[in-house]
């Protein structure tokens, strides 16, 4: 029957875990808004956002699967794995909040993920790079919609702006969670198969600043940062969230679905 | 009254009519009613499926299920667009959504209580809605027609993905079966409702039939449904909540018992278990969502204005 | 290893997980508001009565066991029922909402359980007869301290008014079902076990009409009622609730906590 | 000076200072100061604890932790009333809480990640909760120190449940012990930091020792509380996340290794995982009951104007 698993966590499964986390989670948080969006064109784009990312999470479930070599599938890390053993960055299990917070934690991931893909696309390893020309062309279109908002909003009205302006302070200090690196990545860098993320940040802020700009919006400077998520020390809002996820298979357990 | 024959003998001709067509104010109306209340069912749909998506037992089924709620958002938003054609707004269309004015399904008045019942639904109420729409997509409104032959393709492919999940379901272990069954039988009977009232007691049906908006009577169409539908619940093991259901071997139908018509004109008259509950997610959407359209209208308004004095 | 249970439901056992549904659920909703109400006060006299229900739910669910002669503890029919077990009306499962109407719920089915339980002092059951001495004098508190908001939110403020008055009509054709008897609960009322609720409902309305009428508030007509909780069949609001009560009992079944 | 004197001379005699009496002001805002803190620690820290109610693995540990954190409450409550004794309202003073202003115990602004947290802030924080508090029931202020005397009965009841549930879970299957230990790994480090700074890094305390508000120092109480919990550990079975702790066979202490306290001060800034949230609750609470506290306040007055008319 099946229970709570405990990965064998090589650098590569880490790597691929860490990565299909992040996707599963941001995608199950834009997955909450279907049907209660503030207008039907995204209730459209939302859930095909969420699509892409749960798309992506399944490819990457599979890969670690493989990469860990003891049979388990995508089901296996997504509905068997607990809180503690979820390796996303706090920022992508933040609470939906209002469309304001949930368009600029989109515009902050999007925009990191984007650049990743891009760079992954040059992995030595096969699988990863494959994954990486899928995955960076979707979040093209995510750093699109969510940057096109960011504007709107941020040059709007001024409640608008004034919501975006406290998501940005909200979810700022998540960020530099986005480009850590231990070393069981650094040893994937320099074996060819991993990005090095310090190497991205620059140019994340870059992108980010320039609508930031056109939003009016100010870019904050880069104060203390959070961090946990990537071994496992989450924000209070993650149990919630895996609770709901997981609960028919949890009540029912070793079916096929 | 001239026009009105002309009118006809474009219909008898099964000419089709187009938005900038002359047509009968009636037609305009009964059209306008009938498209804008099956796009609010597309858009009031989304609820019941959504209600499971963050708890969709495997990753391929939540995909599945996220991409037929998107899908149904899209066919609300063409539906819209050709109910526009004929001259109201989307605007006004879904304030009388919102107000209680405007009808939609009865069926997305009931709740999704288990996993159980994402299969049903995708089979059962895809299924009825598939009958009832195959036939419109021969419609005499043009628009109308084009946007059925869309939607009918993409329903059938859920209705296939519904009973996908009713077979692993009934494949799986008890739990799982006991609450196949229980699904189809909560499911069922409003599903035969979907149809309508029985032709001794429907209203409209004649005109529309004259028009060639309807081209099946109510029960024709049920008919349709339940000799479709039996045999894929024997398939399936289960056994249809029906003590009076019988194959006539002379007509070669199934005859089903006696309808609850009550239950389905308290659920008309806003009384099923979920109506509040439907509208009020909606109009909660809408109203939480004002300061997002007022933004993105202030945003429009500039740009436009910076524009003209660039 | 444990996993949904499928209960004995003879007359007793069911009418007593009714009972004891109804009080769980409750309690469960009010204790959601804990560190989150309108002041320090409302927190403690929400948990407060919470307390008072979850403590009722166990004593009737340790009675149910008893009365299934299974061996099953209060926790098995708490976290091993799934939402088509579930017995609660559903007045007690909808979701909190704001302040005023939570109190309105509260309001309503402490009026109703006051009546209750007061008349099943007298069952012929000693057991349920001795909850029943406890609870109401529970459900007492709750008449007060409910009712007083009430007369309070009532004659308020224009929007404490208009607050109220809409839960008001929003919960109303809940109430419809708390005196619902079916052929099971017939016999214990022949049997002189249980309490015909329809002798109740003039003495609740009354009661409740002249709690409302302090507070500037129109009781409503009896128009349709909902109903289905009593045989399993809820709200959507339930399926979630039971996801968060039961889940890290599902994650680590067999466990003693 | 006179005065300051006389004072001293009061508290030297263990003469314990009422509300009514003349006081220095530095000891009023002192004493304001921590207890307005002591009180805003408690209604915060229902926020971790409350975090678990819904989810408590059992109906027995669900009621108790209900009732914990009912206790909580009600501790901050009294608190509140007597810091109100020196002067200042309550309003005030939750009002500095909500804006930031004023601090609370920087261990609630860690997370409560699973069920285990809930035994490990049982057993270890409200562990030394109570190795600070024992002394205060002597502290020289009358209300603040019967306050604490009711606090810290409470108090050890609670630390005896968390115990409890610690033990239940050490003897439990692999993934309740595996959560014990996680819990303790994740607690034990915070919990030291609790008692505040190193004796040669604080601020307060000569002067709180003078005035016999403070009894102990900092290093003196962490001590304390490491020599009682780090054999309850062991009772437990579990390893305490401190490569360095050795017992000294000489001075009958358990010594530890060098605590991070760049993380303390981060958390103190309001950089630790939870503050942003913590801050953030207790704010949307107060904002949402504002019309709450607004129709109790027009009640109160129309009942009022309605006697005075009578």
């Amino acid at each position: 029957m099946a229970k709570t698993i405990r990965v064998n966590e090589t650098p590569l499964v880490l790597y691929t875990l860490r990565r299909a986390d992040d996707a599963l989670i941001l995608g199950h948080r834009l997955s909450e808004w279907c049907g209660h969006a503030p207008m039907m064109e995204e209730d459209m784009a939302l859930a095909n956002m969420a699509l892409d990312l749960i798309g992506q999470a399944r490819s990457l479930y599979t890969y670690a699967g493989e990469a860990e070599g003891g049979g388990r599938t995508e089901d296996d890390f997504a509905y068997w794995r607990d809180e503690r053993g979820y390796r996303n960055v706090l920022l992508v299990e933040q609470q939906n909040g209002d469309f304001a917070r949930t368009i600029l934690r989109q515009f902050l991931y999007a925009h990191f993920a984007d650049l990743y893909w891009r760079a992954m696309m040059a992995s030595k390893d096969a699988t990863l790079a494959a994954i990486a020309a899928k995955s960076e062309k979707e979040m093209a279109y995510h750093v699109r919609h969510a940057g096109e908002w960011v504007i709107r909003l941020g040059d709007g009205t001024a409640e608008s702006h004034a919501r975006i302006a406290a998501a940005l302070e909200d979810l700022w200090p998540y960020t530099g969670e986005l480009f850590e690196m231990d070393a069981s990545e650094k040893a994937l860098v320099d074996a060819g198969i991993a990005v090095d993320l310090s190497a991205l940040r620059e140019r994340w802020r870059a992108n980010v600043k320039a609508v930031l700009d056109e939003a009016t919006l100010t870019t904050p400077a880069d104060g203390w940062m959070q961090k946990g998520g990537r071994t496992g020390i989450h924000s209070e809002h993650l149990g919630h969230l895996l609770a709901e996820l997981q609960h028919v298979q949890h009540t029912i357990p070793g079916a096929v679905w | 009254a001239a026009l009105l024959e002309a009118f006809q003998a474009r219909i008898d001709a099964e000419d089709r009519i187009e938005p900038n067509d002359r047509m009968p104010a009636a037609y305009r109306k009964t059209l306008t009613r009938q498209i804008s209340q099956h796009a609010h069912s597309e858009i009031v749909g989304m609820l019941p499926e959504g209600n499971w998506i963050t708890r969709a037992p495997s990753l391929r089924r939540k995909a599945a299920l996220l991409a037929k709620v998107q899908d149904e958002c899209g066919h609300g938003l063409y539906l819209y667009a050709a109910a526009e054609t004929l001259g109201t707004s989307r605007e006004e269309l879904v304030d009388q959504l919102l107000t209680g004015k405007a009808k939609y399904s009865s069926i997305f008045n009931y709740p999704t209580l288990t996993w159980a019942d994402i299969g049903a639904i995708g089979w059962l109420v895809d299924g009825a809605a598939i009958m009832n729409q195959i036939p419109l997509c021969r419609c005499s409104y043009g628009p109308y027609a084009r946007a059925m032959i869309r939607v009918c393709k993409e329903e059938s492919f859920h209705q296939r993905q519904g009973y996908e999940i009713m077979v692993t379901l009934s494949k799986g272990n008890e739990a799982q079966r006991e609450m196949a069954q229980d699904a189809l039988n909560r499911w069922w009977w409003p599903c035969l409702m979907m149809f309508g009232p029985p032709d001794a007691a429907s209203q409209h049906s004649d005109q529309s039939t004259k028009w060639k908006i309807k081209r099946f009577s109510n029960d024709e169409l049920r008919q349709k449904f339940v000799d479709a539908t039996v045999p894929q619940a024997h398939y399936l093991g289960l056994t249809l909540p029906d003590p009076d259901l019988k194959f006539n071997e002379q007509t070669g139908h199934w005859e089903y018992g006696a309808i609850d018509w009550d239950e389905f004109k308290q659920v008309i008259a806003g009384n099923g278990p979920c109506n509040r509950d439907r509208l009020a997610a909606r109009n909660k959407a809408h109203a939480e969502g004002a300061w997002v359209r007022e933004a993105a209208l202030a945003y429009a308004e500039k740009r436009h204005a910076r524009k003209a004095a660039a």
